[in-house]
């Protein structure tokens, strides 16, 4: 009876290659990291010093910069997706009549899948300039004793910028799932709220109270998303190793950092290893973000049977 | 007179329209941007822009590139997908699949340019060259999750009687799942195929340090160097000359339109897949 | 050695630790329809899908006892699974011919994969002879190439018989044929089943007590995973010895 | 379903229940009528009988409805099928009551001879067994049925020791004959009712077992 089912040996080999090839990338994320850990321990991701140097005993690589800069920008891509995104979701559930429906549907989507070297240039070229002329130089202005605004917007490539459009990037990503999560609750959930004679908004607010571990999980899968995003950052963040607050500074991220600094790394001594234990930490920021963002959202999609 | 309720209502479906709006808006910013950036730079070098090099104001190499990234990342990638996705959607309880498509989602979400390092790594370096080979490999590993993850939804959404059908008549696993039931998601599968490749055509990052880039002349074979459009726009737009700028606009409208023309489509028609 | 179509002893089928049939035993005698019912959600067609080991499909299903099929038991050692399906055709409750086939090509893919016939012509009269069976010939004779989508509901439960006798199977499983069919369909699909008992053991599913009492010559009343009560139709209809059966088939069973 | 024709049945019994009563009370009537020569009594009897007729006709529509529009099986089946064929049976009791009243009639101006000989005991008797099938039916229990055919013998004994006792009236005074005949069709009437009664017994034990029995 026990007979090998020969569906299992077809696929096997294609299941085993990708196990092998992940297992293999994070391999060689580790293996390629410990040389810089046996050079300067901690440092390299607690520390903001880059000193790259033709005499390797003078080479010290502290990254902490680029890690700061890849969460503070993908947090602000959040804060901006979060609004947007629930917005989207309830027009389109709720407000958009049918025709209009689809296209703003589809609008997203393309949005989502849109080359992200597409939003880099637009971002280089439209979106610091128009940034740097309208929010950064008049809250200079005005609010510069705040610390958030305190940074001169010079160039205006900044911490700001590059978390704008990583907000408009991953906006799609998180309007797919908290609109998917919106539909799903069923429309008697509605009609019963209606009937107690309640108004557009308090109802909304009932049924997005429903949906509020989607939106959890939206935002951790869009956080994700960004702190992943390389080119149209590296265009509009400025590449400086700084470590500010400020919203107008600018800065880097580790993705950026890769992106610029990998091409010639290989003529120091360290600074392929410091970078490869940069993308080491993207590798586990990004994979737990997401982990959580799928484990919690596969626990509604279980927990919740309307 | 309205009342405070009814003034937080028209508030709060103005915020609504207002977000929708900021949301979408960037879209067609983008579009209008890159058109009038991007078509005077074609219009201006006319069939040249398509077909010349670099150095005659053309992005024939990259377009030629990204062409063959595409087709070499396919056929790398989605061999490996589409089993896979057979793999998951036929044993969607075992405890393999379940980590199978834990792991596909992982690898969906996945920073592209870690992919990028790691091939560069374990390829370029040991080659001694960038290489077509390199990128394809790169994009081939960005490809798969999507289409396995797509193969399988595709044929989740066969309804299981069609699958005791096809098991009742006595077939094999093998010949239930390849000629009965995979030509039923075919559509299904066909988009999911269709949206991977636009999505890595028009991927940046993983080529970074794999294909190299080449655009002063085409390329020669698989294991030599590679340009795309990406990366070109990606290395013009941080260069100081205004002709490369116009050259990267030019590019990017011929990079918006393959993406839009092959993603739109079949978005469209998505709605119509029904059983 | 045995004159049962199917026979079962002490047939138990569990999902995980819910144990859905409880030990059942029935005797099944050749050509002649019997009618599984019983309300929803009581194993009928958990039961029904043992017989051809569909629920091999399910990893949580665990079948224990023996289901014998003329005599030999299907869940014993060395059995070719496959092979077993063959000789068992299964109709279902959704009408399903497979919707990217033609006519045709839903009745020829079994044949065709399980290499059942040779060439084409072969194929052709197979087919023809099918359909003929099924009573579907002459409504699409000449459409054999069209898709099923634009045959009726009936017709589609028809052609999905017509598939399944092209094997020329034993017995035919039947898991409430129509309940997605209009009763003009159902009419049809009932009268086909009489025409079919004279050649082949037919084993129905149904809710619907009225069905099993118009077609089937024995009845077995299954009630929260154990067999009740079974025997002649007429005499489960007309005097049932089990009070649940009694009720059942008055219509009042909580 | 299933419920609303529960409560079609129960309506059904007790339509049956009335039109037993009645053909009971009926009968009862005309052996009273006959006993105490109330000719006034028996015309009530008489004008009962289109009463009957009436309910045959109502309940017997009422059954076919109920098997056109529910497809009643098993007890509900085998009850409305008692029902049918009780029907019939109390509608021949209540023509018997008839004929017995119409008797009555043309006896009513001379005296009965020996007191009406056993008839009026044969038609308490006759009456019991009636009442108890119909408790049976009403009851569903096998109980009161449990003697029916000593009960029978008894009738069918009562009918041969009336007859035996005109004969031997009719022998001894010729005057007799016309009377006596009448007592002798009388008894074979109720005789025949008693027949009826075991009818109906077999008809109920069918209802509650589903089995057919034949009582001799």
């Amino acid at each position: 009876m026990k007979k090998v089912d020969s569906f299992k040996i077809l696929t096997a080999p294609a299941v085993i290659f990708v196990f092998v090839l992940f297992a293999y990338m994070l391999f060689v994320y580790i293996y390629m990291s410990i040389p810089i850990f046996q050079w300067e321990g901690c440092g390299i991701y607690l520390t903001n010093i880059w000193h790259a140097s033709e005499i390797p005993a003078e080479e010290y690589y502290g990254i902490a910069a680029a890690i700061w800069g890849s969460v503070y920008t993908s947090i602000i891509a959040v804060v901006i997706a979060l609004p947007l995104a629930l917005s989207y979701s309830i027009f389109v559930n709720d407000f958009a009549p049918p025709r209009i429906k689809n296209a703003v549907i589809v609008t997203s989507d393309v949005m989502a899948g849109l080359p992200t070297i597409i939003y880099g240039i637009w971002g280089a070229y439209v979106l610091v300039p128009f940034l740097r002329q309208w929010v950064m130089m008049p809250l200079y202005s005005t609010l510069s004793f705040i610390p958030l605004f305190s940074y001169p917007p010079v160039s205006g490539y900044s911490y700001l910028s590059a978390g704008v459009l990583l907000g408009i990037m991953v906006t799609p990503f998180a309007s797919a799932i908290i609109r998917e999560a919106y539909a799903s609750i069923p429309h008697t959930y509605r009609e019963a709220a209606y009937s107690l004679g309640l108004s557009r908004y308090e109802v909304t607010r009932i049924v997005a109270g429903m949906i509020r571990p989607a939106m959890v999980s939206g935002l951790l899968l869009a956080f994700g998303r960004a702190i992943g995003e390389t080119v149209a950052v590296s265009l509009v963040i400025g590449n400086t190793f700084n470590m500010s607050i400020s919203l107008f500074s600018p800065g880097y991220t580790i993705s950026s950092l890769i992106a610029n600094q990998f091409g010639n790394a290989f003529i120091y001594e360290h600074m392929t290893s410091a970078l490869f234990a940069g993308g080491l930490a993207l590798f586990v920021i990004g994979t737990a973000i997401n982990m959580a963002g799928l484990l919690y959202l596969r626990r509604w999609k279980q927990n919740v049977k309307f | 007179m309205l009342s405070f309720r009814q003034i937080k209502d028209k508030i709060f479906v103005g915020l609504v329209l207002a977000g929708t709006f900021a949301a979408l808006f960037p879209l067609f910013h983008i579009i209008c941007t890159v058109v009038i950036m991007g078509l005077p730079a074609i219009l201006s070098r006319g069939l040249v822009f398509f077909t010349g090099t670099l150095s005659q104001g053309g992005i024939g190499p990259a377009l030629y590139g990204t062409f063959m990234l595409a087709f070499l990342s396919s056929l790398i990638g989605l061999p490996v997908a589409f089993l896979v996705g057979l793999f998951v959607y036929e044993y969607p309880e075992s405890k393999l699949g379940g980590f199978v498509k834990s792991l596909l989602q992982i690898m969906l979400e996945f920073p592209t340019i870690l992919v990028g390092v790691f091939v560069m790594s374990i390829m370029v370096i040991p080659m001694g060259t960038y290489s077509a080979l390199a990128g394809a490999f790169a994009l081939a590993i960005i490809m798969i999750p999507y289409v396995a993850v797509y193969t399988a939804e595709a044929m989740h959404h066969i309804p299981t009687t069609y699958r005791e059908a096809s098991f009742s008549l006595g077939l094999s696993r093998v010949k239930s799942v390849f000629h009965v039931l995979v030509p039923m998601a075919k559509r299904g599968i066909m988009t999911g195929v269709l949206i991977a490749i636009a999505k890595v055509a028009g991927e940046t990052a993983p080529l970074l340090f794999t294909a190299g880039g080449l655009y002063e002349t085409y390329p020669q074979g698989v294991t030599s160097p590679v340009g795309a459009i990406p990366l070109l726009i990606y290395t013009l737009i941080q260069s100081p000359s205004p002709a490369d700028h116009a050259t990267a606009w030019g590019a990017a409208l011929v990079l918006l339109l393959i993406f839009i023309g092959v993603f739109v489509p079949i978005r469209m028609s998505l709605k119509e897949v029904k059983m | 050695m045995s004159n049962y179509a199917i026979e079962t002893r002490n047939l138990k089928i569990a999902y995980g630790k819910k144990e859905v049939i409880k030990g059942v035993n029935f005797k099944i005698p050749e050509k002649i329809v019997f009618a599984l019912m019983g309300p929803s959600g009581c194993g009928k067609s958990t039961l029904l899908r043992s017989f051809n080991r569909l629920l091999d499909l399910n990893k949580d299903a665990r079948v224990s006892g023996e289901a014998l099929l003329f005599g030999q038991n299907i869940y014993g050692e060395n059995v070719d699974v496959m092979s077993v399906r063959r000789e068992i055709g299964m109709v279902f409750q959704y009408p399903n011919p497979f919707p990217h086939l033609t006519i045709y090509e839903n009745i020829a893919i079994g044949l065709r994969l399980n290499k059942i016939v040779q060439g084409r012509e072969e194929l052709d009269s197979r087919i023809k002879w099918a359909l003929e069976k099924a009573s579907l010939l002459d409504e699409v004779e000449d459409r054999l190439d069209d898709y099923p989508s634009a045959l009726s509901g009936g017709q589609k439960q028809r052609l999905v018989i017509a598939r399944v006798l092209a094997m020329k199977p034993k017995v035919l499983l039947l898991d409430e044929p129509t309940a997605n069919v209009d009763p003009v369909g159902t009419k049809n699909i009932e009268n086909l089943l009489m025409e079919l008992k004279k050649e082949y053991t037919i084993v129905l599913v149904t809710h619907e007590p009225a069905q099993a009492s118009r077609i089937s010559d024995y009845v077995g009343f299954l009630y929260l995973g154990e067999l009740v009560e079974s025997g002649p139709t007429a005499r489960i209809f007309e005097n049932p010895k089990h009070e649940l059966t009694d009720r059942y088939v008055r219509g009042i069973l909580a | 379903m299933g419920e609303i024709l529960v409560g079609k049945i129960k309506e059904l019994k007790s339509d049956v229940l009335d039109m037993g009563k009645l053909a009971v009370t009926m009968l009862k009537d005309a052996v009273e009528a006959l006993k105490s020569q109330n000719t006034q009594l028996a015309e009530t009897v008489l004008d009962r009988k289109t009463e009957i007729a009436r309910m045959d006709e109502a309940i017997e529509e009422k059954a076919l409805r109920m098997i056109a529009l529910y497809h009643p099986v098993s007890r509900d089946m085998r009850t409305i099928a008692a029902a049918l064929k009780m029907i019939t049976y109390l509608t021949r009791i209540g023509r018997y009551a008839k004929d017995i009243a119409k008797t009555a009639v043309l006896l009513a101006n001379e005296p009965h001879l020996s007191k009406l000989v056993e008839i009026p005991y044969m038609a308490d008797k006759v009456v019991g067994m009636i009442d108890d099938a119909l408790t049976a039916f009403e009851n569903e229990e096998l109980a009161p049925l449990e003697n029916f055919a000593e009960r029978d013998d008894e009738i069918d004994a009562l009918y041969y020791s009336i007859f035996r006792e005109s004969i031997t009236y009719m022998m001894e005074d010729a005057k007799n004959i016309t009377k006596c005949i009448h007592y002798i069709i009388i008894a074979r009437y109720l005789e025949r009712c008693g027949d009826h009664a075991c009818k109906i017994a077999e008809k109920v034990h069918y209802m509650v077992t589903g089995e057919h029995i034949e009582i001799k």
